[in-house]
């Protein structure tokens, strides 16, 4: 399972407690998002934290902090950063790659990069020659021809898009996602993961029906998290629902 | 484009990858990529095939009235004293600017690419209203999404598009948000023709938007060639994102001899005082934090002109030296269309004002047969209840 | 002013005395019959002076933005069913409506007679906001009068005006109590310049402002013979003393051929409901109590179409057979903006939602082939307020 | 001394008991006007009074009726019927001839039908035969072979107007006055009166200095009834102030 935080939400302290409840629930993968005003790919409730953090300050160089805590705290968990390429750009790209790989995150994924810009090349070429993935989507609208020219690109594992559209809009339909992970898993070997539109427990197991490798879970992390900001038993309480994933996962 | 092929022109449009030098490219989601290959090559072949372009120029000429005059503005040339102060007058097209120019192209675009629905962003609400006019004249529903800031003053513009038949959607924030806005709800909806108004944005959508307004800058070749037998010896307009500019300029890239200013409002001058990122789906100038993450720059009465972006195309020719850029203030654009409206007869909008505000700069000194033509690119109907409010008094 | 002689041409103007058949004439106070005399050699003599017409037509060119096209009204005429429905686009003229082609001729004009200052009457603020913009581009001062009721819903006008340097005089009353007082603050000032909005008054101002205005017709001729090879069936066009309709027939007077539609506002609508009677300066039709001491008539929507009286010519050619009157209500007219918006994507003033409202009843049914083109003399945006007021929720 | 009345001003009755006690008080012609909306020679002073006569219905067939009653009251004074072409026209031309000659009043003055108008012609082709004079004007901006072409159709006297404009609404220049009087009177043996801006007994005084036959005074009498409309002795006070004048001008 991989689960989607924002960074220092709602604060540094609490988001790495959440962070390891959640490892400790049994999550495979941490995405940790990078917050940014920008976040044209993401839906309401991800918007709200990116802008929760944005107004306390919270920068790239936070996340690469959290990472690191989170690495220290758990060797074996994946852990890759997720955002723009704002930030990244700004930082500038030969640092991040240079940073990430020193506080031993194993990627990142970048929502507004596709291939085609020569920025999201830089980056790849810099994070391959430090072993580090950048992980690459696919979209329901992706055609043929360029899964084919993506896949000699994939790296880590692939990010399968349920459906098209930005975070939290819409539900997933299950035979169009089952097709589409039957046809990148013609073009590679390396583990198709399952995200957007995964709500429930009970979502995610129906997902493992489709044939993908592992599911993410996003906005309905966040949304929980941002409604119990206050909560002093907020990581542990996310913790326990990681755990009724993890569960249906098994 | 150019009918003569020129070694090194300016006038190619975006390289393979839509980069214009560093600047430009695709910033865009995996699930957007599909619609904008889609798009470019049907753009591409759309200005292959002469019906289409023919059907442009048509209604071009019947509904928005093109071609749009330029005018000698005899009484502020003479004030100034110096060289011969021209509009190219934009604001005689129907819906009162640039705009529909755009609008039109795309629509036509959209309808030859089958689409059934069209989604759009607004900063003013000129391309707002624009977009509405023309999705109404040809039948298709269309959605636009603009910001809170912006709504609230240019009003007008939001009922004609509401009896035009569009829908608004209503976002935080200003023009920034409400194009990040209208992709989201493309991503959701990629059966939707995204009608973007500016040059901006990912590639193909600055050569689209800069096909279609480049119009301008052949109207002014031909229209200064009749009238004085010579061209303009500077060019200067406005830009938000850089639409008007870049139409009023394209045609005359190959000539360094012609000079090019673009002005942007003082509080949002991305060409001047930006630094090279990415964002909105593209590499250009932006006004923004040191890390990237968030926009600055405060607000202009300019509502078309107030963006913390720039057409990644100006960014380039800006750093090549190809065209200059400057800047007005709020108190300028009041100052210039009070001069424009008592001396010419002509209710200027506040973004045209920024225009005209650096041509009265450069005009003063200058030899009387030197000719600088300014965009007048929008009606001052939106602003008029801020200019009354602002300074009403003065006319009294 | 036609260039072929035809026997019993309609295209000849009003005789020596000022009338067409048994309306029009002089019924001025003797302080004006100097003013008029002068005038009417000025007219004269201008428009025998190429130098003279060629500036009217370059300003018309450059300033105004003309010639205004012809626009093919494709949805409307499909929903209708029937005729080609053509607009000629008046509202793409500079400020908006067919009025400023007579302030710029007549401000050349005053110039030309060695006038210092102009003055001018005002129904739907129309006519003010070309006079002052028109005043402003030529650096004469403008004073305008105009009823309080009209002030009242044509405010964005009045804005405009000011804001070009107009200063403005408010009467009790409408368009009527407008020209009187403009005409009694002349008869103060016989040596301003009066500059009045339409075809009506004393001679020779009928033939004056039908003069400036007929350049419609003629655009129209043309036009329609590039695009359709042939004239339009029917020109339709609407009406207040009827400067715009007279514009957009005269050319084709002695084309009977040509059905020639004017359309008044049913409330004011003097050519069917009037009497003959001697008022405003003229001999012709007014809705009048049956002494003649009083105006009648009630209010339409249409400000600029709200007038009691009618243009002397237009009392004649639909006696003599050569035009046929109509009118439209103030619910038909917010029912044609609608369709016109929804479907052209053009936001109309009421005022030629009148001529378009007759245009849809004639079309249907017609030949395919026939032509009919209503003149779209105005732009919405004074409307607006009242239109969104009244049925803003149907287009929610 | 010429005094202009609104006919009907305030009512019938007391309209009637002011022009009564003005002939009392030695005004030699009184000029009554009819009411109309038209009133595009006039200031707001006579236009009042207009309007508030229209407001009471009084129409041309009461100003007759009114006529009649100054004539039965009086055979001498002179007795003219002034206002615009609307009404007469409406009544129409013929009828309002014939019932002026039948009320034995002595002729008219319209101030909007100068001879170019074909109605004027009617209307003055039609009085002629009856004797009735159509009272012309002229004003400051008539030129000379305009006056020439006038003078032949003079009838009675001549109205000189003071000034170009609107009844009361400037003063007159007394060279200017002086000037044109002379003019006129280079081409007419007939009286000439001169109208407009004479306000008080002793402007009227000074306007004999310039050679005129006689004096109009119009606002300034109907401006003191309109402000005194309720008053009881209203008739008779207008007559002291006609008194007034007519002292002054002996
Ligand atoms: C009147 C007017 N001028 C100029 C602009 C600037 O847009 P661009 O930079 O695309 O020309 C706008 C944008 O809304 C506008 O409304
Ligand atoms: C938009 C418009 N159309 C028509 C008219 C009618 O005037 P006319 O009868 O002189 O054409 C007016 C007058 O103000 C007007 O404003």
């Amino acid at each position: 399972m991989i689960a989607y935080f924002v960074a220092c939400y709602p604060n540094f302290e609490k988001s790495l407690e959440i962070i390891k409840k959640s490892i400790d629930a049994g999550v495979n993968i941490c995405e940790i998002g990078f917050p940014t005003q920008e976040a044209s790919g993401e839906g309401i409730v991800i918007k709200n934290a990116h802008d929760h953090c944005l107004q306390r300050n919270v920068t790239l160089k936070d996340t690469i902090k959290l990472a690191k805590a989170v690495r220290n705290y758990n060797n074996d968990v994946g852990i890759i950063l997720m955002g723009y390429m704002s930030n990244i750009f700004k930082y500038p790209i030969k640092n991040f790659v240079s940073d990430l790989a020193s506080v031993d995150v194993d990627g990142c994924l970048i929502v507004d990069a596709p291939h085609e810009l020569r920025e999201e090349n830089e980056l790849r070429n810099l994070m391959n020659k430090k072993n580090l993935s950048l992980i690459k989507l696919v979209a329901p609208t992706t055609k043929e021809e360029r899964l084919k020219k993506l896949s000699n690109l994939f790296s880590g594992w692939v990010y399968s898009l349920n459906f098209s559209g930005i975070s939290g809009s819409k539900s997933a339909n299950l035979e169009d996602v089952k097709n589409m992970i039957k046809k990148i898993k013609t073009y590679t070997d390396l583990p198709v993961c399952s995200g957007f539109g995964i709500k429930t427990p009970g979502d995610a197991k129906k997902m493992t029906q489709t044939g993908c490798d592992g599911v993410i879970v996003g906005s309905s992390i966040v949304e929980y998290i941002g409604k119990n900001l206050n909560d002093t038993k907020l990581p542990k309480n996310v913790g326990n629902i990681i755990k009724t994933f993890v569960e249906e996962l098994k | 484009m150019s009918t003569e092929k020129i070694k090194n022109s300016l006038k190619t449009g975006s390289d393979k990858d839509g980069y214009f030098g560093e600047y430009g490219g695709i910033a865009a989601g995996e699930n957007l990529m599909n619609n904008l290959e889609e798009l470019k090559k049907a753009f591409e072949d759309a200005i292959k095939d002469k019906k289409f372009l023919d059907e442009f120029a048509y209604y071009c000429k019947h509904w928005i009235g093109r071609p749009s005059p330029i005018y000698f503005a005899e009484r502020i040339t003479k004030k100034i004293g110096g060289a011969k102060i021209y509009f190219k007058q934009e604001h005689l097209n129907h819906t009162g600017s640039h705009k529909p120019t755009n609008t039109l192209f795309q629509v036509l675009l959209a309808k030859r690419m089958g689409k059934k629905k069209i989604i759009c962003e607004s900063g003013a609400g000129q391309h707002w209203s624009a977009a509405a006019a023309t999705a109404a004249k040809f039948g298709m529903p269309i959605v636009g999404v603009m910001g809170k800031i912006d709504c609230a003053r240019v009003n007008q513009n939001l009922i004609k598009a509401k009896h035009y038949g569009g829908k608004l959607k209503i976002v935080e924030g200003s023009l920034r948000e409400a194009i990040t806005a209208a992709i989201k709800e493309w991503s959701n909806n990629p059966d939707y023709y995204y009608l973007i108004g500016s040059t901006c944005s990912s590639s193909p959508f600055v050569d689209i938007v800069r096909y279609a307004q480049s119009i301008i800058g052949k109207e002014m070749r031909e229209q200064f060639m009749e009238l004085e037998g010579k061209l303009p010896n500077e060019i200067i307009a406005c830009a938000g994102a850089g639409s008007n500019f870049t139409g009023s300029i394209f045609e005359f890239l190959d000539e360094p001899e012609i000079k090019k200013v673009v002005v942007e409002a003082e509080e949002t001058a991305a060409l001047t005082n930006g630094t090279k990122g990415i964002q909105q789906g593209m590499v250009t100038k932006f006004l923004q934090s040191d890390d990237g993450s968030k926009s600055l720059g405060g607000s202009s009465l300019g509502a078309g002109i107030m963006y913390y972006g720039i057409s990644p195309q100006l960014a380039h020719l800006k750093d090549i030296g190809a065209i200059e850029a400057s800047a007005a203030s709020d108190k300028e654009l009041l100052e210039t269309y009070k001069l424009v409206a008592q001396n010419e007869g002509i209710g200027i909008s506040f973004e045209p004002a920024a225009a005209v505000t650096e041509a009265l700069k450069r005009a003063k000194g200058k030899p009387k047969d030197y000719i600088i033509c300014a965009t007048a690119c929008g009606r001052v109907e939106k602003d008029l209840d801020v200019i009354e409010r602002l300074i009403g008094k003065d006319f009294e």
